[in-house]
């Protein structure tokens, strides 16, 4: 029994994200619509955006899935808000396992980024790498 | 079915009781502290089979077949012997019919390749479970689309058992290959069939049954249960990795032509064309998994010399503490049929809880648990989930883990309440 | 090439000459007290390689990818380290290029099933060489016979090297696909593969190399080469028995479908159809053999540690030393080129004296000595031999175990003088 | 070294009959003629059989191989001449084996009863079974 580090894994913030996500739901009509699933576990995360002038005006996300790829896509879409492309471009994979602020071991380090993989096979057209 | 004995732990008899206290200690892993649930996946190995490899590897480590010294005689008879083993373990007619791959996977195609390019045409029928494990869907859609032939898929009821009402119609309408497993990795439903096997021949099929997840719990035999092929896993039932069976008749073996070519697996080769060696080496190609056959010879040894009546008889008991743990637990849904006609499998969901996430929360007590789809993805269609949580057992599993399993579900409800 | 130098003996730089008694302290069969003249047939392996492969038996043993606790994380992660060390052992680009498999055999098949199939049509040239393994022989007649292509076989000169003119005329013929070992395990031959592999891509040529002999003798770089596949084996570079590698070139895996089905090789499966997994997983259907593959990695790390340069010298060493004693021999032919041209390979014939009669001889000395036809049958037809007596060098092997070769021959000679 | 086992298991008639191999040729016309190989090592034994009244009256064979391939196939040719057929139909394994009277590791077993099979298959059409 280790309680306390499952409390530190599973932190208040991400389980309020997970149960209370932000930017849920579907836009109509949206602008870029993208979904992305991990076939291993069965997580999807799809989100549409509203861009006008280059920037992210609007989002939302759907899915379903595990507490961290659906927080990690809650946290995503809040930061995503009012960003232009060009900036919404340099979001790496650092800043989104930084974002969650917790120890990702190897098996749910996809979990945790399949909501960048939405925005950056959806917004750019960037080939998804399995490797990452 | 007689069994061999050698190999057993001193004194015990086979089909008593097993005494897990004492088979535990011939797996190193435990001290560990791990609770190990998730032998549907893998098994754990005994020192017997992997001090069986390690003989092979410190004392006669040679190729086989091919050489004219000692120490390659000595491998060569070791590989060997396991083929008449399984032949035993499953009560197959001949070692012939007895065919060494890594796996069921490969077992699988295997007889996609070199029985089903050569029986399968277009407009042929081919019936497939709900229940099956990607290995026995994915291999025979390549084939169906190659050739234009069709799948259909035998559905399951609200208990999760084959709808035999649909199968039966299905027979009706001649399909050329009928396959299916006869214990679900996923869910653990035990099918019938025997009964299935004997409906399908008699509608004029060629049977295949996935044997991966029976072989390692209950007695088998091949010939009672009349199917053309069955395949199975070494390392699904105390053997290593990289080695398992394909059993086929010997018929219907001699008819194939080979899956894959090289080494061994020739009698003479001419620049103007080539004889192929007798069964069963006609299908083993090139340098085989030596030290792996060996190995699963060992765990043969160890299954047979324990009883696989007694393995299935602790299997249940362990099964059915399990689904009463968990039925008492709110909020979970279990999926399948009463422990009676399951194998030591279960699956199920937690409200408000991912799979994933209870199997992380399970993973800092040290139980390992599996979450996901179990490679049954058109099961979890059919369920409607993506993923379920599964625990499945084994000769060395205790109710004590069990109880460690549930402890992690109080807990992983807690932190998500 | 840069090499890691994981798992090397304390203090020896890469590519010092090896400390053949250091190391043979790795290998326990040695205390046997055999003399192992085999290697190009399967390598010994030593306590590093078994050592890797107990410790995921017993410390982390479960399956790979698919399991969401910390052993199997392990068990991942190292499973997947094999092939970054692979990549840069034989420097290819990618780890999506380094796809296991269970040996040069089935490497040789994926390819003739998976670019083979969607590739070679009627009327199409292969070119094969009569050094070829049956390995790289006979998955290629059956395609050709299934197609309607044909095959034609580079010849050798009468010193066993491949006539580099014929091999010119028959490029001009504009082949579809171009396959060769880069070492003949049969005579040792080393060919000029970076030429060859040149001449044949300007021809137009899909070109696979059989690196089943030249990966564990000497540094071996695939972007260098320039061939399209290569194909090679973990037991006979010191790894365990089960595992081997096929490396492809990215654009042409890419646009190859798979080889094998089932698990862990999709990413969705539906009754509708499937998608499949990115490289290299595409090609790695059901359970692998992980505990091999984790052994064939700590080979890597060994082979690494002591230098690919340090290992050829060593061969080299000892090749000449045997090919003298040898030449020194009456009555006895010596097969194939010098030693400087050659691996650590010696075949030959002793007058009035069968192969196997000698191999049996020696063995009552301890000496492991190969006879036969080394599967390499159109070679033999060639030579007007039904077998040669084969003796194969390692990291291990010491001139006291050719002397005692020598000490056989002469025995043999005695008995039937 | 052990030259004794050697000399145990190379003894002084089987290499007699492997240098000064009896019945070795062909016959013309022969009323039984057939040719087995072992493919592990290149062995091969053929016979001509001359079959007057269903006795044996004459027998030649030919071949090439190791030691006890070839002097197996002497053996068996000095004893199957005169032979009626039905007699010679119950030569067996350990008939062969135990004429040769030396110990063959498994590895040789094929090159001993090489012979044999000639004979099985030759005279009888009986399946070659590589199992024995
Ligand atoms: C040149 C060559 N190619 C192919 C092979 C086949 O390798 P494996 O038996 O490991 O599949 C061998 C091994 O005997 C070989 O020496
Ligand atoms: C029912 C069933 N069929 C086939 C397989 C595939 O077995 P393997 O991965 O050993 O090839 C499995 C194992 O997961 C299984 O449970």
């Amino acid at each position: 029994m280790s309680a306390a580090a499952d409390d530190q894994f599973y932190r208040e913030y991400i389980l309020d994200h997970y149960k209370n996500p932000r930017n849920y739901g579907r836009l109509e009509h949206p602008d870029i619509t993208h979904e992305e699933d991990n076939p291993l576990c069965g997580d999807v995360v799809g989100m549409d955006f509203r861009v006008e002038d280059g920037v992210i005006s609007d989002i939302r996300f759907h899915g379903r899935g595990c507490a961290i790829s659906q927080a990690s896509a809650s946290l995503l879409t809040e930061r995503l808000k009012g960003l232009s492309l060009d900036e919404a471009k340099k979001i790496n994979k650092d800043d989104v396992l930084g974002e969650l602020g917790i120890d990702i071991s190897p098996a749910r380090i996809k979990c945790a980024l399949l909501s960048l993989k939405v925005l950056k096979v959806g917004a750019y057209g960037l080939a998804g790498d399995d490797e990452e | 079915m007689t069994m061999a004995i050698a190999g057993r732990a001193q004194g015990a008899l086979p089909n008593q009781p097993l005494d897990v206290a004492a088979i535990r200690k011939d797996f190193p892993i435990f001290e560990t502290g791990i609770a190990y649930l998730d032998s549907a996946n893998t098994s754990q190995r005994p020192k017997q089979v992997t001090g069986a490899m390690l003989e092979y590897f410190e004392k006669f480590n040679s190729n086989i077949h091919r050489a004219a010294y000692r120490i390659a005689e000595e491998a060569t008879v070791r590989y060997e012997a396991t083929r008449e083993k399984v032949r035993a373990f499953i009560n197959a007619a001949s070692t012939k019919e007895i065919v060494y791959t890594r796996g069921t996977t490969e077992s699988i195609n295997l007889v996609a390749y070199a029985w089903g390019r050569k029986n399968i045409a277009q407009g042929d029928l081919i019936v497939l479970t709900i229940l099956d494990h990607h290995s026995n869907i994915v291999p025979w859609q390549i084939l169906a689309a190659e050739r234009g032939a069709h799948i259909e898929y035998v559905d399951i009821d609200e208990k999760g058992e084959l709808r035999q009402d649909q199968f039966a119609d299905l027979l009706q309408r001649g399909p050329k290959l009928v396959a299916f497993n006869l214990v679900s990795n996923a869910m653990g439903t035990i099918n019938p069939a025997r009964d299935m096997v004997a409906a399908a021949k008699k509608a004029g099929a060629t049977v295949l049954v996935d044997g991966a997840q029976s072989t390692p719990h209950q007695p088998v035999d091949v010939r009672a249960l009349g199917c053309d092929f069955y395949a199975f896993s070494g390392h699904k039932m105390l053997g290593p990795t990289g080695a398992g069976i394909l059993y086929g008749r010997r018929e219907l073996l001699e008819a194939m032509d080979p899956f894959m070519a090289g080494g061994d697996m020739i009698k003479t080769v001419r620049i103007e064309g080539t004889t192929y060696h007798d069964l069963p080496w006609k299908f083993e190609a090139g340098t085989q998994a030596i030290a792996e056959v060996i190995g699963l010879g060992a765990a043969v040894d160890y299954l047979s010399a324990l009883g696989m009546d007694a393995v299935r008889a602790h299997e249940l008991e362990i099964t059915e503490y399990a689904y009463e743990a968990l039925s008492d637990v709110e909020g979970l849904t279990l999926y399948g049929p009463p422990p009676s006609r399951r194998a030591g499998v279960v699956s199920f969901a937690l409200e408000g809880i991912h799979p994933h996430d209870l199997a992380t929360i399970a993973d800092r007590d040290q139980v390992c648990l599996r979450a996901g789809h179990h490679c049954a993805m058109p099961l979890m269609t059919r369920l409607g989930v993506a993923a379920t949580a599964r625990a499945s057992f084994y000769v060395y599993t205790q109710k004590e883990e069990v109880d460690r399993l549930v402890g992690s579900i109080k807990e992983a409800q807690r932190i998500f309440a």
